[in-house]
This record gives C-alpha cells, sequence and structure tokens, in this order.
C-alpha cells in the first residue's frame, strides 16, 4: 500500500513538472505546478517528513503559486509563444535533462542502495528522556496514546537550540526581502512620469 | 517500500524536467517556476536521506529537514523579490519573453 | 604607530569621499604620514619593536594584520613611501571636478605599498600591494592622458598576470615550507627541499619580475607612466614597483639555491632591462615615455645586486642588499621627483613631444634647474643618492671577485651593465638639451617658472636625493 | 678639524649660495666665489709652506667592515697641485670679474666656478680611487654647466653635451677599471694599493694580464678627461664656453686632472722613498705590463702629433689653443707611459700657466675685438693693446719651449724621456710635434699682432683694463719663472731636476724645433692677409680634424641612434607585439570567443549552466 501511494504522489509530480513545462498557457503551467507540489507533499510525508510536507503545501501551494498566479493575472499574460519552440532548444532541453539522468542512474550503480526500514520509535525515546520527556513520551507512547513520531516537535527543538542563529538570520532576510519588494515595485517619480 | 534510490531518481527526474523547462521556456515566470521546482527536487532529494540515513537516536536525521525548512524560505524571499523583478522589468520592457532581454550580450 | 600610517591614508581617502576638501585633506594626511614614518625611522635604530601589532585573523593557517619594521629594508621602504606620497599628493594637477576620485585614489595607493611594507605576514604582504594596484587602473583609465585606455588595459593585463604567477609562486612556497604560520618569522626559519625551490624561484622571479618589469615582461611600463597622472607614475614608479624587489629581496634566503638555477638567465635578463632597454629609451621621442623607460631600465641595476647576491652562494655578499636597498631609495625618489617636473613641463608648455620643445630654461630656470638635478641624479651623479646606490651596485658585483679565477659570469655582467651608465647619460642629456636648452621653440612662448607653492613638493625630493647623496650612512646605517 | 678641509668647505659654499642667489644678487655672487677662491689660494699656500702631509678621513657609505671614505691625502704631489689649481683658479676668477660683468647669469657663472674649484680640490687632494671617481664625475658636471653656459645657443648646448658624454665614455672604463683594481688589490685607496704592490710578490700571469687591463681601463678615465685620442673630440667644442673657462678648466687644471690621476695610480707602485730613482722603481712598477705602459704611450704620441697638425689649419683662436692643449696633454701623457712621471707632472706644472696666460690672453683678445674669434679678422693688435700681445708673446715662446721660460725646462724633460725611456720611435715624432708647436703658435701670433687690422673689430680694439691684464701678468711671471729649481723644486707637484745638458741631443733638438718652427711661420704667415698653406688636400685634411668628427657622427647614428631604432622596433614587435604581448592577445582572443557565447540569450546560459554541471559531475564522478 505505501509502495502504491509512493508512485501515486511520484507519478503525480512528475506528470506535474512535464505539465508545468509543456502547456503554453502560464497560468496552466502555474495549476500543473501545484499539482506537482501536492504530489511532492505526499512524497514528503511518505518520508515521515510530515512538517516538511505541510508546509510544502502551505507555503509553495498556498503562498508561491498564489504570488506566481497574481503576477501572471497583473501582468495580463497571454499565451506564451505561438511559435513552436526552436528545434536547437528542444534538443538542448532534451540532451541536457537526459544526459543528466543518465549519469544519475550511473551514480546508482556505484552506489548500494538502501532499502525502507520502519522506525523504531520506543527504542529512540531514550535519547531525549532527559532533555525532553515530552517528546520521549510521545515516541514511547507513555502518554497513553500509541507510539508516533513528534516530527514537528523534533524540528522545534533543533530550530531553536541548535539552528538558533541561522533562523535568527533567516528572520532578517525575510525582512530586507520584504523592504526590497517594497522597493522595487513602487514606481520612482522619474520613471512614472516617464510612464505616462 | 521504495527504495533511496527510487526516491533520489524520482528527485533527479523532477530537477531535469525543471533544467528542461529552464532551458526551453522563453517566459520568464515559466522559467522561475521551473526554478522552483529544482530547488524543491533538490529538497525531496535531502528529505530522503535524512529518511534513509537515521540519525544514532535511531530518527531521521533532522539536519536534512532543518536545510530543507531553510530553503524553502529563502525560495519564498526569493520567490518575492524575483517576481518583484520580473514586474519592474515588465514596466520597463513591456515583455516577459527572455529573447527580448538581450542587454547581457557581450 | 605603524597602524597609523596606513590607516591614515586610508581614512583620508573614505573621509574625501565622504565630503571632506579633497586636496586639504589628502595633503594633511601626507604631512602626517610624512612626520610619523620620519619620527618612526628614526627611532627604529633604538627600538626596532617601535609600533609593531598584530591582528589574528585566522588561526589555521595563522594569518595575522601585523605591522611592524622588520629590518632596515622596511624602514627604508617606509621612508620613500611617505616621503613620494607628501610629494605626490602636494604635486599633482587635478582636473577640475575630479578631485574625489584623484586624492582619494592617490591616498589609496600610498596606503597598499605602505601596508605591504610594513606587513611581516605572507599574505597582508601580498594583499596590500593588490589593494594598490586597483586605484592604479582606475585612475590611469579615468584620468590618465592621450591613449589612457590601451594603456590601462596593458598595465591592467600584465600586472594581474604577475600577480597570478606570484600567487601560484607564493602559495608552493608556503605549501613547501610546511609552516602553519604565514608570518615572515616562522616562514623565514624554515627551510625549503631543493627541487622545489628551483620552480618556487623560477615563479617568484617571473611573478615578481612582471612587476618590476623585468625584461622581457617591461612593456607595460612605459606607456602605463606616459599614461598615467603625475601622482600616480610617482606613486607606482617609485614606490609601488619597489615592492617585487623588496618581496624577492625579502624571500630570497628561502630560495637561495634554487636561484642559483636561474642565475645566467636572470643575467641575460636584467642585461636585457639595461642595454636592450637602454636602447629603446635611447629612442623615445616624448618626454614621458623617455622616463617610463628609463625607470624600467634602473630596474635592472637592482637586478644587478640580486644576481650578485645570488652568485655570492653560501659566501654571502654583504654589500648586494644594501647595494640595492639604497639604490631603490634613490631611484624611487628620482623617478617621482622627474615625474612631477615633467607634468610641470606639460603644464607649462602643452607638451611633452622633445621636438616641439626647447630653451623652457631661459623661460623657467627653477624648473630647469630641479630638472637638471633630478636628471643628473637619475644617471648617477655623485652627490645625489642614486650614485650611492649604484656605485655600491658596482662593488657588490666585483664583492666576490677572485682575480685568480677570472671573471664570472656576475662581473662580466657588471661591465655590460656599466655601459648603460653611458646610455643612460645620453638620453637623459638629451631630453635635458632638447627641452630646456637651445633657442626657445614656439611652445614655450608663454611657460613661467615655478611657483614657491609647486616647489615645496619638489624640493621635499629633491633634499632626500641630496641627503642621501651627500651621506649615504643616512641609508646605510640602518641596513646594517 | 684640520684646516684643510676648509678647501673642500669654501668652495662648495658659495657655489650654494651663488645657487641661492641665483638672479638676484648677481656681483655679490661673483665676489663671494672670487673671495673663496683667493682664501682656498692662501690656505694652499700655506699648506705648501708648512710641507709636511696630511691626512684624514671619514666614512661617507659603510656596508659592514666595507667603507667608502672621503678624505683628503695632502702630500708633496697633492700640495702642489693644489698651487697651480687655487693659483690659476684665481686668476681666472678675478679675470672673469670684468669679462662676465656684463652676462645675465653671472651668479650662475661664477657658482659654477665653485662647483668646479671644489671639485678639482676633490680629485687633487682624494685619497682614494672612489673618492677620486666621484669628484672626476663632478668636474665632468661642472665642465658641462661651463661649457653649456650661453645654453642658448645651439653650438653651446650641443657642444656641453658632447664634453660630458665622451667623459661618460671614458668613465665607463674608469670605473670598471676601479672595480677591477679593487677586486685585486682589496682595495681602493692609494695608500692600499700601494700596501698591496709592495707586498704581493709575483702575480700569475693571469693576475697580471688582469692587472694590464684594469690599468687600461683607469686610463680610459685620463683618456676622456684629458682628450686623448679616441675622445678628443669634445675639447676643441667646448671652446664654446666662457673664454676665462677654457683658460681654467680646458687647460690648465681639469684636463690635466687625468694625468694627475694616473700618476697617482702609478706611484701606488713605486716602493718606498723611490721618488726620484727611476732604476729602483723598476722592479715594482713592473708589475704592470708592458703593454699597458706601451698602449697608454702609444695613444699619447699619436694625440700630440695628430692635434699638432690639426692646430696648424684652425682659424678660431681658441680652436688652435684647444689643440695645442690637446698635443701637450698627448706629451704628458707619453711621458707617462714612458714611465716619466715627474717629467709629466712637471710639464703639467708649467703647462698649466702659459696655457692659462695664453687662454687668458686670447679672452682679453675676443673681449677687445668685440668676441671675434676668427684670427684672419684680427691683426696688429700689438700696437692695440701692448701689454696683451707682449705677455702673449711670452707664453708662446713658453710654449714653444724657448731657453729660459719655463716651458723650456719641462719640455727638455719631456724629450729626455722620450729619448731615453722611449727610443727613437717616440724621440722623432715628439721633436716633430715641438716644430709644430712653434710653427702654429707663431702663425697665430704673426696672425693676431701683427701686420695690419683686417677688421673694424680689430680696428675698435683697445688694451683692456688693470682686473684684466693683472693676472695675465701674474701668469707671465709664473711662465717665466716656474721652471726654475728654486721655484720648482718648492712647487711642482712632483719635481725630479735634471740638469740640462746644453750638449745633448735633446736640447739641441729643442733649439733646433724651435728656430725651425718660427723660420717657417715667419715665412708663411708674417704680414699676409691670408692663409698661404690652406686649399689644399692635406691641409683641408688637418682643418677638418681628420674628419673624426663626422666620422664619429656617423658612428652614432649608424651605431647608437640606429641600433635604438631597431630595438625600439624589434621591442614593440617582438616583445611588445608577440612574445609577452601574446599572453594579452591571446586573452583577449579567448575573451573574443566567449564573447560569442555572452549572446544574452538566457536560454543559452541556462544550457551552458547544465552542460558545465554535467561536465564537473562526470570529472568528479566518473573520473577522479
Amino acid at each position: 500500500m505505501p509502495t502504491l501511494f509512493f508512485y501515486f504522489f511520484a507519478i503525480l509530480a512528475i506528470s506535474g513538472a512535464v505539465a508545468l513545462v509543456v502547456f503554453r498557457n502560464p497560468v496552466s503551467s502555474a495549476l500543473s505546478m501545484v499539482a506537482s507540489f501536492v504530489g511532492f507533499a505526499g512524497l514528503f510525508i511518505g518520508l515521515n517528513a510530515y512538517f516538511i510536507g505541510v508546509i510544502q503545501i502551505l507555503v509553495y501551494a498556498g503562498a508561491i503559486m498564489v504570488l506566481f498566479i497574481f503576477i501572471i493575472m497583473l501582468l495580463d499574460l497571454k499565451k506564451e509563444e505561438s511559435k513552436k519552440f526552436p528545434i536547437t532548444t528542444v534538443i538542448g532541453a532534451l540532451l541536457i535533462p537526459g544526459l543528466f539522468m543518465l549519469q544519475l542512474v550511473g551514480i546508482f550503480g556505484n552506489f548500494d542502495d538502501k532499502k525502507h526500514q520502519a522506525l523504531d520509535l520506543p527504542a529512540s525515546a531514550e535519547h531525549y528522556q532527559e532533555e525532553a520527556p515530552k517528546i520521549a513520551a510521545t515516541l514511547s507512547g507513555a502518554n497513553g496514546e500509541a507510539p508516533s513520531l513528534p516530527d514537528v516537535n523534533l524540528i522545534g527543538q533543533k530550530l531553536f537550540t541548535e539552528f538558533n542563529f541561522p533562523f535568527q538570520v533567516m528572520g532578517i532576510l525575510l525582512l530586507v526581502a520584504t523592504i526590497g519588494v517594497v522597493v522595487l515595485s513602487k514606481r520612482s517619480p522619474s520613471t512614472s512620469a516617464s510612464d505616462q | 517500500m521504495a527504495t533511496l534510490h527510487e526516491y533520489l531518481f524520482v528527485s533527479g527526474l523532477l530537477f531535469a524536467i525543471g533544467l528542461a523547462g529552464v532551458i526551453a521556456r522563453r517566459n520568464i515566470i515559466v522559467i522561475f517556476m521551473c526554478l522552483e521546482m529544482m530547488l524543491s527536487a533538490a529538497n525531496l532529494t535531502l528529505v530522503a536521506f535524512s529518511r534513509f540515513n537515521t540519525a544514532e537516536t535511531g530518527l531521521p536525521d533532522y539536519d536534512g529537514q532543518m536545510l530543507v525548512f531553510f530553503i524553502i524560505t529563502v525560495a519564498a524571499a526569493e520567490v518575492a523579490v524575483g517576481l518583484a523583478i520580473i514586474v519592474a522589468l515588465y514596466r520597463a520592457r513591456q515583455t516577459v519573453n527572455v529573447n527580448d532581454l538581450t542587454s547581457l550580450r557581450g | 604607530m605603524l597602524l597609523a600610517l596606513v590607516f591614515i591614508p586610508i581614512a583620508a581617502a573614505i573621509a574625501i569621499w565622504a565630503g571632506s576638501p579633497a586636496r586639504l585633506t589628502a595633503i594633511v594626511a601626507g604631512i602626517i604620514n610624512l612626520v610619523l614614518g620620519l619620527i618612526a625611522a628614526s627611532s627604529w635604530l633604538t627600538n626596532p619593536e617601535i609600533g609593531s601589532v598584530t591582528y589574528s585573523v585566522l588561526s589555521k593557517p595563522d594569518i595575522a594584520l601585523s605591522f611592524s619594521l622588520y629590518d632596515g629594508m622596511s624602514v627604508v621602504m617606509l621612508l620613500l613611501s611617505v616621503i613620494v606620497l607628501a610629494a605626490a599628493v602636494f604635486s599633482g594637477q587635478c582636473p577640475a571636478g575630479r578631485e574625489k576620485l584623484w586624492y582619494s585614489n592617490t591616498l589609496l595607493i600610498a596606503a597598499g605599498a605602505i601596508g605591504a611594507f610594513l606587513s611581516d605576514d605572507l599574505f597582508f604582504f601580498y594583499a596590500f600591494h593588490e589593494l594598490a594596484l586597483i586605484p592604479t587602473f582606475i585612475l590611469i583609465g579615468t584620468l590618465g592622458r592621450r591613449n589612457r585606455k590601451a594603456a590601462a588595459w596593458k598595465i591592467t593585463i600584465y600586472l594581474a598576470f604577475g600577480s597570478m604567477v606570484l600567487l601560484a609562486g607564493l602559495l608552493w612556497l608556503v605549501s613547501a615550507t610546511e609552516v602553519s604560520s604565514l608570518s615572515f618569522d616562522t616562514l623565514l626559519a624554515a627551510s625549503i627541499p631543493g627541487e622545489a625551490q628551483k620552480g618556487i624561484a623560477a615563479l617568484l622571479l617571473i611573478g615578481f619580475g612582471t612587476l618590476i618589469s623585468l625584461f622581457p615582461f617591461h612593456s607595460w611600463a612605459a606607456p602605463a607612466y606616459a599614461s598615467a597622472p603625475a601622482p600616480v607614475a610617482m606613486l607606482h614608479a617609485g614606490v609601488l614597483k619597489k615592492f617585487g624587489l623588496y618581496g624577492l629581496i625579502r624571500l630570497f634566503p628561502l630560495v637561495s639555491e634554487g636561484m642559483q638555477h636561474w642565475l645566467i638567465v636572470l643575467i641575460v635578463l636584467l642585461l636585457g632591462n639595461i642595454i636592450w632597454v637602454g636602447f629603446v629609451t635611447l629612442n623615445q621621442k616624448r618626454l614621458d615615455t623617455m622616463l617610463g623607460n628609463s625607470s624600467v631600465m634602473h630596474m635592472g641595476y637592482v637586478f644587478l645586486a640580486i644576481a650578485a647576491l645570488i652568485a655570492a652562494g653560501g659566501e654571502g655578499n654583504s654589500l648586494a642588499i644594501p647595494a640595492a636597498v639604497t639604490l631603490m631609495f634613490a631611484h624611487g625618489v628620482s623617478i617621482a621627483l622627474l615625474f612631477a617636473l615633467a607634468d610641470k613641463v606639460e603644464k607649462q608648455t602643452g607638451t611633452l613631444e622633445l621636438q616641439e620643445l626647447g630653451g623652457l630654461a631661459s623661460k623657467a630656470p627653477t624648473l630647469a634647474f630641479f630638472f637638471g638635478l633630478a636628471g643628473m641624479a637619475s644617471i648617477g651623479l655623485p652627490g645625489l643618492a642614486n650614485f650611492s646606490g649604484e656605485i655600491l651596485v658596482f662593488l657588490s658585483g666585483f664583492a666576490n671577485y677572485d682575480p685568480a679565477k677570472g671573471f664570472g659570469p656576475v662581473q662580466i655582467a657588471t661591465i655590460i651593465a656599466l655601459w648603460g651608465v653611458v646610455i643612460s647619460a645620453v638620453y637623459m642629456l638629451r631630453a635635458f638639451r632638447q627641452t630646456f636648452q637651445g633657442p626657445e621653440a614656439s611652445s614655450v612662448k608663454s611657460a613661467k617658472n615655478l611657483s614657491l607653492l609647486e616647489l615645496a613638493p619638489i624640493g621635499l625630493l629633491t633634499l632626500a636625493l641630496l641627503a642621501v647623496g651627500l651621506y649615504p650612512n643616512l641609508i646605510l646605517q640602518l641596513l646594517k | 678639524m684640520d684646516i684643510t678641509w676648509l678647501l673642500f668647505l669654501l668652495p662648495i659654499a658659495s657655489a650654494a649660495i651663488g645657487w641661492l642667489l641665483l638672479n638676484k644678487q648677481h656681483t655679490l655672487a661673483a665676489y663671494l666665489s672670487t673671495a673663496s677662491v683667493i682664501a682656498t689660494f692662501v690656505i694652499s699656500v700655506s699648506m705648501l709652506l708648512a710641507g709636511k702631509d696630511t691626512q684624514a678621513s671619514f666614512n661617507w657609505a659603510s656596508v659592514g667592515d666595507f667603507h667608502v671614505k672621503i678624505g683628503f691625502m695632502a702630500d708633496q704631489m697633492a700640495r702642489g697641485m693644489m698651487i697651480v689649481v687655487t693659483g690659476v683658479g684665481m686668476l681666472v676668477h678675478v679675470f672673469s670679474l670684468p669679462y662676465m660683468k656684463k652676462d645675465a647669469a653671472k651668479a650662475r657663472y661664477f657658482a659654477c666656478l665653485s662647483l668646479f674649484m671644489f671639485s678639482m680640490t676633490g680629485i687633487v687632494l682624494s685619497d682614494n680611487f672612489l673618492m677620486t671617481f666621484m669628484f672626476w664625475e663632478l668636474v665632468g658636471l661642472s665642465s658641462y654647466l661651463l661649457i653649456g653656459h650661453w645654453y642658448q645657443k645651439e653650438s653651446a648646448a650641443d657642444a656641453a653635451k658632447k664634453a660630458f658624454l665622451t667623459n661618460r665614455i671614458g668613465d665607463f672604463g674608469f670605473m670598471i677599471g676601479i672595480l677591477m683594481i679593487w677586486g685585486i688589490a682589496g682595495s681602493v685607496s692609494f695608500a692600499g694599493i700601494a700596501d698591496w704592490a709592495s707586498h704581493v710578490g709575483t702575480l700569475t700571469p693571469l693576475m697580471t694580464a688582469t692587472l694590464g687591463a684594469a690599468t687600461l681601463c683607469i686610463f680610459c678615465g685620463a683618456i676622456g678627461k684629458s682628450a686623448q685620442m679616441p675622445l678628443h673630440v669634445w675639447l676643441p667644442d667646448a671652446m664654446e664656453g666662457p673664454t676665462p673657462v677654457s683658460a681654467l678648466i680646458h687647460a690648465a687644471t681639469m684636463v690635466a686632472a687625468g694625468i694627475f690621476m694616473m700618476v697617482r695610480f702609478f706611484t701606488c707602485f713605486e716602493t718606498g722613498e723611490a721618488h726620484g730613482a727611476p732604476e729602483a722603481d723598476h722592479a715594482a712598477v713592473s708589475l704592470i705590463p708592458s703593454f699597458a705602459w706601451t698602449t697608454i704611450a702609444v695613444i699619447g704620441i699619436v694625440t700630440s702629433l695628430a692635434a699638432a697638425f690639426m692646430a696648424t689649419q684652425q682659424d678660431d683662436i681658441k680652436k688652435i689653443l684647444a689643440y695645442s692643449t690637446l698635443s701637450q696633454l698627448g706629451y704628458m701623457v707619453m711621458a707617462v707611459g714612458l714611465q716619466g712621471s715627474e717629467a709629466s707632472m712637471f710639464h703639467l706644472y708649467t703647462h698649466a700657466w702659459f696655457k692659462a696666460l695664453l687662454f687668458l690672453g686670447s679672452g682679453a683678445v675676443i673681449y677687445a675685438c668685440h668676441h671675434e674669434q676668427n684670427i684672419w679678422k684680427m691683426g696688429g693688435l700689438l700696437k692695440k693693446m701692448p701689454i696683451t700681445a707682449i705677455t702673449f708673446l711670452i707664453a708662446t715662446l713658453a710654449l714653444a719651449g724657448f731657453p729660459m721660460t719655463a716651458g723650456f725646462f719641462s719640455k727638455e724633460q719631456i724629450l729626455h724621456v722620450a729619448n731615453h725611456q722611449g727610443g727613437m720611435l717616440f724621440f722623432i715624432p715628439t721633436v716633430l710635434v715641438a716644430i709644430l708647436t712653434t710653427f702654429y703658435m707663431f702663425r697665430l701670433v704673426f696672425v693676431v699682432f701683427f701686420g695690419k687690422n683686417r677688421s673694424e673689430n680689430a680696428e675698435h680694439a683697445h688694451e683692456v683694463g688693470p682686473l684684466m691684464f693683472i693676472p695675465l701678468i701674474a701668469l707671465t711671471v709664473m711662465a717665466v719663472i716656474a721652471g726654475y729649481e728654486g721655484i720648482a723644486g718648492q712647487m711642482a707637484p712632483l719635481f725630479h731636476h735634471e740638469k740640462v745638458n746644453f750638449g745633448s741631443i735633446e736640447f739641441l733638438s729643442s733649439i733646433g724645433a724651435f728656430i725651425v718652427g718660427l723660420v717657417l711661420a715667419f715665412v708663411f704667415y708674417f704680414n699676409k692677409d691670408e692663409d698661404k698653406l690652406s686649399g689644399n688636400v692635406l691641409s683641408k685634411v688637418f682643418a677638418n680634424k681628420f674628419y673624426i668628427d663626422e666620422f664619429y657622427a656617423k658612428l652614432v647614428r649608424v651605431f647608437q641612434d640606429a641600433v635604438a631604432a631597431v630595438v625600439h622596433f624589434f621591442d614593440e614587435i617582438l616583445i611588445g607585439g608577440i612574445l609577452v604581448g601574446g599572453l594579452s592577445r591571446s586573452a583577449a582572443g579567448f575573451g573574443a570567443l566567449f564573447r560569442r557565447l555572452h549572446s544574452g540569450n538566457l536560454q543559452g546560459y541556462a544550457t551552458l549552466f547544465g552542460a558545465g554541471a554535467l561536465l564537473i559531475i562526470y570529472l568528479t564522478v566518473f573520473v577522479f
């Protein structure tokens, strides 16, 4: 059953990606990309990365893609190219990713594959006994429920201890980006004068 | 259950498709979307490694997921700035076709 | 104090960009630096540690921003830098409206040069030189004369090439010494296996050689100096170019064996500098290109001292390094003076074509006097600094001469190099004759004599030439 | 502090002050300079009277154990030479006061004269070769400045340049010689060299050859400074300078510096108290191989003879004197080469007086004739300016070696040396030169002072003022008495008394030469208005100085300038263009190649980027 889910979401992601590249209309491209991101989220969840899966939907499909669609609407983009793709471009677009995939497969041959192994949650609970009893409780099922992976707790714990500094930096980055966007999209007086 | 290689193959394929889009498409917004696709593909790789290389606690190695988290955050900021640039560009040039944007010609 | 010497020009450059009056700030910074430099040099004899500072930057490998007067050579180079800097900021005639660019970059060149000479860490030694090159390129490219673009490109490409080869050499050197610190103290205490020395020596010779305009990597120099604004020509030809010689002499102990392999090559090249470039100089039709080429030519003498040092091998040649350093100082001051004066000539007459000049002496006797003096200095007249350097160089060439064995290559080179003294006299007197003597040409009709204000920087440089020329022990006592 | 230092300090101080006063206090500068030279003369005389050797020095440049010293060594030779230098210098200064009165750049002139006095003092008193070399160059500089005093004149500027450059060529050899001597003897001081020479014993053939080469290299310096063949060309041109300068620098002192220096050098090789004992000299002197000696002597006599021939066909009064100076210097060099240092120095000493007198006399004539220098435009000046004429005549007699004048004694010694140490090969040309000397000097005297006035300038000439003729008279006295033993023994730099033997071949040939020359000159030139001897091929060759100047001009043009042009061409093409320029060319080529790739097409960039990534993956994963 999980294998089936994997193939389903993988095919969803891949076909969404293919549609993104192939559709002429940017809006269709954007929508197929949303579909692709849903596929991504499924794959993440299949990898026990629930938190990442959720923010993949929230941030990417929710926020970023909306932004894209907004811009597409704002600029009122019609169908992109009426002309067909030039043959050289198509060759490049097929050849380079193709070679890339070939290399990837080649690399697989050099490294041993890893089978999927179920997580032994109670066994790992003892590592958290000292510093995070609540996580340990969830892991071992001591709080009365079945043992489960406290994904968000674990990420939060890492984020606010080990990765605290980058986290702060990220905050500043977002602030700077916000200001930057405002500055960029503001029409400067001279350009607006020449626009009219 | 799917193996590591399968995940990596899927992520590589997605990356390749994104790259193909970047190479082939001429609409700068679509190119940008393809770039996001490539980023996500990289994220998938990271998560896959994180899951298949368990840490000493026996749980997934969350360092990888931290990286993904940061990538998503940066990507959000990047998209915001990038789209703002595209809007400014469109205002200046009235086009989003990269064939018309050749001021980098040496 | 040493920190101040490096950072006062930088601070002044920043202040100029920030809006303080450009010329005044630059001159004040130049004078403060001059005073500080003189104080540092004079107190160095009693207190060699004066003003040393160290700020660790990286621990592995150990890199530190560390300034000290490492030895007498650093002191002399520091003196040269501050003297030429003071004269350069004072004597330049900036095109109106470009003061910021002009003065701040001039100061930065000097800061880079001083930083390189004071650093006793290989990394910053190299980095400061690169720092000085950038404003050089900028100023030549933007505010130069005539075909400044081509000259700027040429100097950029050549010097970038030289720096690159040099960097390769330095990296190899550091890795071959297998020490973890880049400070000169540790580096020079290490030793390098013979095979590696050969390669490192070659890279250093080419790298430093290009920076010093060693034949045949010299062809950037003359057009660059001819096009450069006067302060840049003064600072680069006078000070910055000595970086290469300084580095070569500084790192010489590490690769002394390796250099042996290249002795003959070096001798041929330095004779190329002296004789070949000497003939090229003879054929120049403009004052500025002539001076540029003459500066290339005189580098050959310093290389002659280095060749004598190499040839001496284990015996040692106690004369060679003091000779080289004295000549470096003398050449730096005299060429700076000549470039400053050529600038004045151009200002007065509007041309530097020797054909169009003539009889300037009767209009501007003071200018003629100082030009004559500087020209005489550069052709090695006793009583002026260059002679002290040249005579010591020639003596160093014969220091290890064994009459029972006859002439070695260095002795033969010295004898051939002496012909350069004749060549330089020919072109310098020819230029002086064309410019200042004979009947007045039409271009000099409206020329005026030097004003007192213009005299100040020229007087400073002349004083330095005379002081070292009349009593070279002033310099030599630093070089014990 | 030794009083001798004042000999250095006074002139240099006066030169420095003169420079500072430039354009302002002309007259003050002139008097200051004259005062300083009078003071140095007094000091020199007092040193001579004191009669003891003094010595002092300080380290000028020291590196480790090696010191370059500045110091003086006032021995007999130096003291005598100082009298000549400061004596002639003083009289020339005094003469210059009226002569240069109207010159706008008087201050510069006197400052340069003082600079010259300083430098010449340095050469004379120097105790080592490096110091000699330094002052040697400075003398060259002051000579350059003084020849080019009227630098607005093309000819003066060119002559100054020529003089400096020709001297530079000589100095090139000189420096090599000094370096070689330093290498061989381990010392540059004369005392050090003498010490080495007396202890070294026998030399290996290689070292002997090197020593000979070193001697000849040092002699190169003398060739330049004393204007010997083949570097003699600058001296006649140097007459472009003011005439008093010619008297001081280009007749009496500076040109003699070459002889002085050679004698200094050779005396280092005379062991112990060998002064004046030629036989004893021989052993130590023989360290220097004979080929060096012979070369020097041959150059001396060739110069002497050639210059004498050239002098016979010159029309410019100063040029005649210049060639006569050359010829006499050739005498001295020959004497040095024949190991007759004493004779050479003695002739130098007497020659200084009467040649300075001749030049100053010619200066007075030129001054009186409103700067006319062509002798054929003078004439009959004996009546117009009797004092000048008579002093000039006496000087001519001295130069011609008329008995009982100073020149007679010294020429006698030269002839003696030529006969005894050189043999007939040297003696016959020496006598020939003596004949020619009398001939061209009396040609000059007859044309200038006798006959009738041949131009307006000559008609209006009148006797010069006292400040000019007093130096002339003082020099005349010296020109007569300087050679007598009582005076020469005191004053001459190196005096070796030789009793004149009235029956000897030297005496007879000397008298004979005088008579032959006088008669010839009388026959051809007395009361003539034009040169009967000019016009034929030979005289043209003489008048054009054997075409040596033209030959050099060609040589310079062909070798120096053409080589320079060719080298410059190759420098641009080969080095600037191909060898090293190829580097930048190829960089530019690659740039152009990569520029193609910079189409500005985003997709193109993406493709290339992808290809690059592929390549890197391929290389990192599959190759390495």
